[in-house]
This record gives C-alpha cells, structure tokens and sequence, in this order.
C-alpha cells in the first residue's frame, strides 16, 4: 500500500484527499505556493513544503519541482486532485519515470483522452455517439469557416486539452467567430499551455449528465450512477444533483452501460467520469472523459455509499475493485452547490480579498468541503471556489430544503460570494420542479440582485450597528495576525510575571 | 437619527430612533418605521426580533465598510462621506464615466488600443486576467483615448484606471 | 398534516426537531427559559416564547403553561424531544384532552412502559426474556432485602420511571444497600417527579444494545437495526455506534423480532427504542422501552438512510408507514460521541460556563447536532449535553478514524469537556478491536488525564502567547455582549455622519 | 524568561527564548529546547511549527486564564502569581484541606452534618445537585466541623465553602 502520498493541490480538495489519506493511514505532504503560506491544507498536511511564486505556472504547475520535491521528502505516489496538473500527461509520465505513483490514469490515456479531439474520434469508432463538429484542430480561421458551413450557427469553440469551460466560447454568428477562436486560444494557452481549439455543434438547452466510474489495472469496471450537471455559469458548474430529475430508469441503465463502454475504449483506469450531453430528445452524446476526481464527487459519495477518493489510492496502488456492478445502488437524493468567490450581481466577476467572518453551517445531511478559514485571504492567483456544500435527504425535495437551510446559514462576510445566489436559484419554481438546463441561469437568473427585505433587514442591522457605535481602535477577529493582538486581558495573567 | 449607506452604487437612507435599552424604531426611505429589538449578540452573530420576527444576523467591519449577512444574504455597506468630501475611488472609476479601470486585481494581458484611437460605446479596450478567468473591460462611452496607464503583461490593482477617455 | 409544532425542550434535540419540521414545511416554536433567553434553539425557530425561571420544574417541565402556551400560538402539535416532558404521561394525556398532537405514543402506552415494574411484567407475559429481579415497586427496606436474598449482590437500584442512568446506582453489599436506595430515590423524585424503585440483578460487563422501531396507528411495526450503546460513564451512553461489533447476523435478525414483539406487546405507537443487555454468553433480556427520539438517533439515520424525526412527525399526524422492513438495511457503520460540558479528569463533574471560543469540525462523513456557538453560556441547570459529532464511514474503522479526525478539530474552549476523553477512548486498543461493554470506560479509562505531549505543547503554545503578550484591555469574541464591542473601526465610517 | 503555569492544581515551568521573528526556543521543566515557529494566526487559532511538526492550537482567554486546545486536549492555564500575593479561592478550597466546597455551581440538596460533629476522612458531609446530578462532598480529614455556611435548599457556587472543618 501507499505510505505517503504528495497532494499536489490546493484548497478544499487537497484537504479532501488529505482527509482520505489519513483514513487509510497513509501520511501527507502539502506544498504551497509563496500566497498560499496561510493556507488551510498547510494545517491539515503531516508536512508542508513551499514550492514557487504565486502564478501557477511557478508553483502548483511546476512539474519539475513537484516531482523534485516528492521524491526528497519520500512521497512513494502524487495525488494531483483536480485541475492544475490533474489531467495533464507529462506530468503522469514524468511520474512514471521517476517512479512515483501517479494516482490517476496513465499518461498514454490521459494523452487520449485528454486530447478532446482524438478521444472523439476513438470514441466514434467504438460506437459511441458524439457531438457532431470538428475531428482535427483547426489551424487557420478557414479551417473554422468551412467547419461552420457544415455545422451551421451556433457553434461552441472547445480548446482540445480543455476542461471546466476553459476557452470555451459561444459563437452565434460569422462576424464574432475570429475574436472567439482567438480568446479562446489565449484562455486554453494560459490555462493548459496548449492553444488547439476545434468546433462543436451548439446544442441548445441540452442537460449535461455524467456517470461516475471506476476502472482497476485488472479490466474490472463499474460505474456509479450519473450526476446532473446542468446549471452552471460561464460553462461552469456551480450546482450539480443525482439522480438527475431527467432521466428515467430505463436511459439510466443505457447510459451507465455506455459510460462503461467508453471507459474501457479509452484503456482507462482509475476514478474517471464520462460527460454527455442529453438534447431535448433524450438524445444522448458522449462529451469528453474527466480523467480525474472531480468537484461534484461528493454528491455520488453521499448517495452510493462509496468514498471515491479512497478507491483512487486503493486502485493506484495495485488493488483489485473490491466493488461489483450489483453492489451499487443509489440512497436518497444529493445535491451540490458550489460556493465561490464571485460576484453574481456583477457576472460572476471573481473577488479576492479577506474573509472577515466566517461562520459554517452543520447538521443532519449536510456536508461542507471547505478550504477557508476566518481571516484568511482569498488571492486573485487561483480558480475563485471556496467551498462546496452538499446536502443529502431521503427524496430531491427534502435535499433541496436542507441545502438552502444549509445556505442560509453560511456566512461569509468581507468578499462577494455566490451564497445568496444560489439559495434563490434553489428556490426558482423551474428548480424545484427538476427543470435544469445549460442556460438555466441565463434565462431565470439574469440581472438577479438580493431581494429587497433582505437588504431592508440589514440596512436596519447596520443603523442599529452604527448608532450604537461607540469608539474603538481595532478589528476583531479579521486583521489580527499575531496572538497579541486576540489575547484580551492577557496582561491580567501575564502581570505577575 | 437619519443614515445613508451606500450599497453596490447606491444610496439608501435609513431613519432610527433609540426606543429603549436595545430596541429601535427603524425605517428605510419614507417606509413606515418597524419596531427592532436586539435579543442576543456573540461574537458578530445578531439576533434580532424585527416587527416580532426573529433574525439572525452576522456582521463585521474592515475596511470602512461594514458586512452584513441575513437571511441568506450579505451585503457591503459604506456610510455616505458627503459630496464636500470627495468621491472615493470607485466612484471616479464607475461614476464619471470616462475612466476604464478592473474591477479586481489581475494582470493585463491584452491591450487592445493605443493614445488617439476612437473607440465605440462596448468596444473591448483590454482583457484582464484574474483566477484564470478572462475579463474584458469594454469602453463606457464613445471616445478618444486620452491616456494608457499601464503596459501588457503589468499588474493592475482593482479600480486603478487603466485607460483614460474622452467622449465624443 | 401538522401545520405548527411546539418543541417544548431545548439544546442540540429541540434544533434538531426543528430542523425535520422546516424540511416538512412545519412552522416551529421555541419555548425557553429564563436562563436560555440566548440559547441557540431560539435561532432557528419560527417563534419563541418564554415559560419560566430557571429550574426545570418551573419552565421546561410546566406541563400547564407549555400546554397553554402552544394553544395560544396555535400549534397543532408538540415534540417533546428526549428528557423533560418526553416520557411523561400526564403531559401526554393533557395533549390528548387538549386535541393537541403529542408527538409520540399515546398516554396509555406510556404509563405502561414508563413504569419499567409494570413494563417488566407485560413482557414477561408476551414471552420476552427480563432480567431477574422485583417485579414490584420496593416500600421499606425489608423489601429490598428480601429481593437480594434471592438476587445476590450486586444489585442494581432502578427507578421505576427512570431513563438516563438517573436514580440509579450499584449496590455490591448489604451495607451500602439503605443509602443507595435513599439517593435513587432522591435522585428519581428530582428527575421524575417519583421516587418509586426497584431492585435487578447486576449483570457483570454486559453489552447494552437497543433496536430502533417505528410503529404507526394502523398496527405496522419495522425496526431499523440495532445500536450498540455499551459505552457509558455513570450509566450514561457516551460513545454509541452502529451495526454492533457484537451481534451475528442471525442473533442481530432474532433480536429484531423479539424488539418488533415488544413493541406489539405494549401496544406502541411512534418512534422508540427496546433496550436489551447481552450477556458474555450471548443471552439477551429486556431492559425497558424508550419511549422518545434517543440522544443517539443519528447513527441510525447515517446508516438506514431514514430520518428518524421526520417519521415521528409523519406518524404523530396519522399517517401510515410508508417504510416495509424489506426496505430497511444497513449501509456502512457510524459512530457517535456526545459532547458533555463535564470535567473527565474529576469523575465528570459537570462544568458549567461560557464557552469562550468555538470552532467545529466539518467534512466528509461528519455530522455535528449541537446546540452551542461561540460565547454562550452553559447553565448549570439542564442536562450538560453540548453536542454530538457522528462519523459515517464505509467500514468501523473509517468511521472509527473519521470520529477521531473531527474530534481533534472540535475545539471548544472556556468550559470542560469530554473531548479529550472520547479521542483516548476512540484510541484504545480495545475499543479498535471492538471490545466494548458498559464498564469499558471505568476498567479501561480510569483516572485519566490528557497525554503528555499535548500538555506540553498547549505549554509552549501558552508560553509564547504570554511572552508576546502586551497590554490589551479586552477580550475578543469572547465575552462581547454588544455589537459596539465587536465592531472595529466603526468610527472611520461613523465618522462621517 | 521563566514562566510558571498552574494547570488542574500542578505548577509547570517554561522557559522560552525568542529565537528571531516569529520564531522561539521554548523547553518545559528542564527538558531540551525545542525550536518553535508561528506561521499563521487568525480568530483565535494558530499554527506553529514544533520542531518542524506542524500543530494546529486554539487559544482564548477569559477570566484571568488562558485556555488553549491542541492534539484534541484543552488546557486552562493560570499564570503562578507567587506566594507573596495570596491564594486564589480555589487553592484555599482545595489547598488548605478544612473547607469543603462544591466544584460546581448548583443546590444544596442535602447537609449530612452539623456544627460540632466529628467526621471521618471519606466520610459525605454533604450532597450538591446539578445538572440533574448529586454530587456527594466527602470529608478531605478526620476533623470536627467548625462552621456550616449554607443551609439545605441553598444555592451554592462554585469554589464556595459551604462547610468549615478543623483537624483532629
């Protein structure tokens, strides 16, 4: 088995992976770029280790320094969570070479799949039905027209290495099609260090559902059930639920069996997640394989009873599945929100800076990962999530009630968040009864602003704060930064000194 | 007593009258004014009973704002200097309309005019990049761009005007 | 079904009630004492109402103002949570005059299993094993002494009416027995209003395990698996977990049936609890019948996936089980452990007081009820229960780890606690292996003290938080009892006006 | 600089010397000096550097203690005040061995003794109820009582003498 394990990442789920590591008795090593010396997974870590400046790409993408440093503190594997170097295959290889364990697929399968492009095409092969659109990277902007012309408006511009809608773009006539390709090329350079885009057809208000599998070295391969993904914003997930309100019994079980299908075309091991997209029709469409743990994981955990996180290190390490097809059923209903650092009134604008106040809520089915801490400093370097909240109930309703309860207790004071957004999409009439699309929160949260008794409510707290204000030096709790400063009375005790 | 907050850009006035020992009288605007009573206060959480109801709000302040959570929600809230006292930042940045500044730290990574250029009302002038996410700033208004303060690949802080205009 | 709900208890059970009603759409009332004008159940409430001085007998167990109470607010329903009012008899007859729901079984059936002499007996008849002892309420002293001339010491003095360990004590010698049963009898007055009691035969390091039922108004009773409650300091349950490291599968299925009997022999309706002891041959008798939601209902929900409360609420309003035992299994393995405002070091003596700080643990697996935030005031009035941290894991063990994990992460400071104590106790070998039975914590635990090397590090810690330490005149979060207090800087922004 | 911490009725000795910032030689009693660093500290919770293992401690204070939780054991520390300034009423309760007195706030169920009475050492001179729970206050000596404070159905505090012995 595994005995130390580098978790190369940050925030809530360098915490996750920490917290399974530590279930299986295996020790951590967290690293940390120069912003992130206050970091929460630095507390959690067995031991911490700084490894560059702040921009990504000095740090938690420094391929040479993570290995370096893996095998200087004698970490016999890498968990790299998701995003940064997760789905990146020189990384695995490297990995490979070194002898490290990567605890992910292989680099030959991450190189295919990750490669959208060339896992469409292995993908067409086996029988499995894709998205109609491009199966070659366009060079020229020609390459782009003469796709459109068979495509036909609208079409999606896809970076090839891409994930988490990163340099993706939405191009509905002629006239934007350039200057999407080449912002979507920037975006895919700086966030995969590869500017291969191509071109999708758009198909509107699809649902996005995937099926959590699991795949060991010895071909066993199981999935466990779908998660619906459909409301996001700016091609990002922000809530995600299973079972998916959408699917029937019947498209569940055929899913599931051609999630599996393409698990095994792509020779693909580990935890790993096929994504489709269900049209209108119930016209399914494989998307693309996420060659790693991903954010909504929880959701599955809760319902299926299986700690995903754990089968990744057991399956890394050599282990036979321990699970079967028939041992997996799903309890109850369990929803995700994702809570960021962002400003929804403004477009989701990220809003680094401090958090002041903290105050998490807890209770019968709710879960709360989470990589924040009161007082500390939300940096503008890194992708803008928080933290997740995930509630589970006995039926979809009950879950929805409990996560707005859940919400509706999280305080976060001092940056903008996703909060107060994501409880009145919980409450939207289309939410509640199951109505969940891409465009979701385009076409029912658009220009959302908090609701005016909650803002009378607190310009009623804050005069009653401001009247009864009276002098008073300092801030509590949100810029202390030495004991000193948060030990009153001290000199009480220290007096007879 | 009468307040003015300042909130996402605007002003709201609020009224207060001290009823007894942790009890108000409270209205917003012209609105008639509800009775508030403060039941319990620990380490920034509130509990309030407002009109009868129960309301649990948390608070903090840094900065010179105050941040307040109810129900679900939080808000920012800035006590209004007075006009005699100069504009804050933001407020030339937003206010006046001819100053294109980021809303949040980040790194300019495109530059898309230069001194002289005329520019439309929504044309994109620069794109920053903060938490891996592309921001394009667009211009306000129609103008000349009178002044470029920053060089690609700069950090810019939040609401330092990058590109100065004047309307046409 | 029920519109409003009067929850006449406080703390972590009177939160957790509330909770399953906002999720059923029920409006909740508080009621609260003089002392508990700023507990944290009046938060989540709907309403609340104050209901007398301090001591319980004066507000939490007022029959006539509570019942007054919820007809003038116009609640439906009462819960009664556990402890208090739970078990009473007269209160639930004072609800069936009052066309009040009581939230529990009826008044008969209460008097009926409330009386454990009387509850013995009916047993006895429907063929279910007891143990050996008086099936009498004891008058004088002969009494008793005639019951262990056939029993043998030790005996155990029990109070008729109790529950929680209250009014009971070992007696191991005909010496000891006089003032034994004076203080239970003492004791059983102060906690239930009657100082009748019995005498049992001792049994030697029995394991305490107890079934959960469900029983509706239309004769349909299920069970929801056992509990293993062995864990116990000063006849208390302290740590409890679920599936029992002790019971086979057959014997776990035969004690189900014998529990589904029991319930049908006293005629129960609603939630409740049969309590069994094991003996070290695997022989099992009836203890009693609790008639309430226990303290560790939780483990119960993580693993059948039902929740307990809402069922109690469904069933109280008419309506049939909509659960058939074939429904009910066991997924993975939870493990509680309650958080007492008690001193382990001095025989946990309760400790009121103000916690003067607070931060609980979240994460996968965790569920925290509790009744505490930061700055309250624990009274020494009420039962000293803070709160309860439940871990769910795949196997014993993860859950085992996970408890541990959230317990070294729950850090509650100002008052005494049993958080020390319960991660020794987690950590003992013999807890691992599953070894638990009632007299675990005095054979195993006795004389505890915090290990050394945490002492010394809180020294260090300590140290230099005094050599840092300059004047400072306040303490923060700690006791601010007014926003002025809490709320720095205020003067730049107030400045202005 | 030597500090003495009075911890459940045991003095302990520290010694610490601050290495350079943030970052001190800390030995208890007389053992090795172990090197330890601050790396954060936020609302109360800390993170140091012992000896290059990470800890993770809470620390608050209130009412003349310092209550520190670390490893999932808390600790309420006095600082020692030295002989010349007195006792603290909980050493004279526990210290001196002829007053008797409840740990805990609560009531006086039951007084078992009176003025005069010899008591054996061990022996229930009186019963404290709280939180629904008796709790018995056994004699520290073989003595005779010399003074009663409190009479049945009082509420008594904590640390409070109740009944006042001398030793035989």
């Amino acid at each position: 088995m595994i005995k130390k394990v580098l978790v190369a990442n940050r925030g809530e789920i360098a915490i996750r992976v920490m917290r399974a590591c530590q279930e299986l008795g295996i020790k951590t090593v967290a690293i940390y770029s120069d912003a992130d010396r206050e970091a929460l997974h630095l507390r959690i870590a067995d031991e911490s280790i700084p490894i560059g400046a702040p921009p990504a790409s000095e740090s938690y993408l420094n391929i040479d320094r993570i290995v370096r440093t893996a095998k200087r503190v004698g970490a016999d594997a890498i968990h790299p969570g998701y995003g940064f170097l997760a789905e990146n295959p020189d990384f695995a290889q490297r990995c490979e070479e070194e002898g490290i364990i990567f605890v992910g697929p292989t680099s030959a399968t991450l190189r295919l799949v990750g490669d959208k492009v060339a896992a469409r095409g292995t993908m067409q092969k086996a029988g499995i039905p894709i998205i109609p659109g491009m199966t070659f990277v366009g060079k020229g902007i020609e390459d782009f027209r003469k796709a459109t012309s068979s495509l036909g408006y609208p079409v999606l511009v896809k970076a090839s290495l891409g994930g988490g809608g990163k340099g993706m773009r939405i191009v509905r006539n002629e006239r934007d099609l350039k200057n999407a390709i080449a912002a979507g090329r920037r975006e895919a350079k700086s966030a995969f260090g590869d500017e291969s885009v191509y071109l999708e057809r758009y198909i509107e208000e699809p649902h996005h559902i995937e099926f959590q599998v699991l795949a060991d070295k010895f071909g066993n391969v199981i999935h466990l059930f779908e998660r619906e993904c459909s409301i996001q914003r700016r091609y990002q997930k922000i809530v995600e639920e299973t079972p998916s309100p959408t699917l029937s019994g019947e498209l569940r079980t055929r899913m599931g069996e051609v999630a599996k299908k393409a698990i095994k075309a792509a020779g693909y091991t580990n935890a790993g997640t096929v994504e489709f997209l269900l049209d209108r029709d119930k016209g399914f469409f494989f998307l693309e394989v996420n060659a790693r743990v991903q954010v909504e994981h929880p959701i599955t955990e809760l319902t299926t009873g299986v700690d995903l996180v754990k089968q990744q290190l057991l399956i890394a390490a050599g282990e036979k599945l321990a699970l079967r097809q028939e041992d997996i059923s799903q309890r109850g209903h369990a929803i995700e929100a994702r809570i960021y650092a962002e400003d929804p009134t403004q477009d989701f604008l990220p809003s680094p800076g401090k958090i002041l106040y903290l105050q998490e809520p807890q209770g019968p089915g709710l879960r709360i990962d989470s990589g924040i801490y009161p007082g500390c400093e939300v940096t503008p370097y890194y992708d803008p999530i928080l933290s997740k909240i995930i509630a589970w109930g006995e039926t979809r309703e009950f879950a929805r009630r409990r996560l707005i309860q859940g919400l509706k207790n999280y305080a976060i004071l001092g940056i903008s968040t996703t909060v107060g957004f994501l409880i009145d999409l919980l409450e939207h009439p289309q939410f509640v009864e199951g109505q969940t699309y891409t465009n979701f929160i385009s076409k029912n949260m658009g220009g959302w602003r908090p609701k005016g008794n909650a803002l009378d409510q607190a310009l009623m707290v804050a005069a009653i704060l401001s009247s009864e204000a009276p002098t008073k030096p300092e801030i509590v709790a949100a810029q202390a930064t030495s004991p000193w400063q948060e030990l009153g009375e001290w000199e009480i005790c220290g007096s007879g000194v | 007593m009468e307040y003015r907050f300042v909130c996402s850009g605007k002003t709201y006035r609020v009224n207060i009258v001290a009823d007894k020992e942790e009890s108000w009288q409270v209205a917003i605007g012209d609105g008639k004014p509800l009775r508030v009573e403060l039941i319990t206060s620990s380490s920034g959480c509130y509990s309030f009973l407002m009109d009868g109801e129960p309301i649990t709000a948390y608070a903090v302040e840094g900065g010179g704002k105050v941040y307040i959570f109810v129900a679900g929600q939080s808000f920012a809230f800035e006590l209004e200097k007075g006009r005699a006292r100069g504009t804050s930042g933001r407020e030339v940045a937003r206010g006046s309309g001819n100053l294109v500044a980021s809303p949040m730290p980040g790194s300019l990574v495109k530059l898309l005019v230069s001194r002289g250029d005329e520019v439309e009302e929504g044309q994109t002038l620069a794109i920053v990049e903060a938490m891996k996410m592309e921001n394009e700033l667009r211009s306000p208004i129609k103008g000349v761009v009178r002044r470029v303060n920053f060089a690609e690949g700069n950090q810019v802080d939040a609401l330092q005007p990058i590109i100065e205009l004047e309307a046409l």
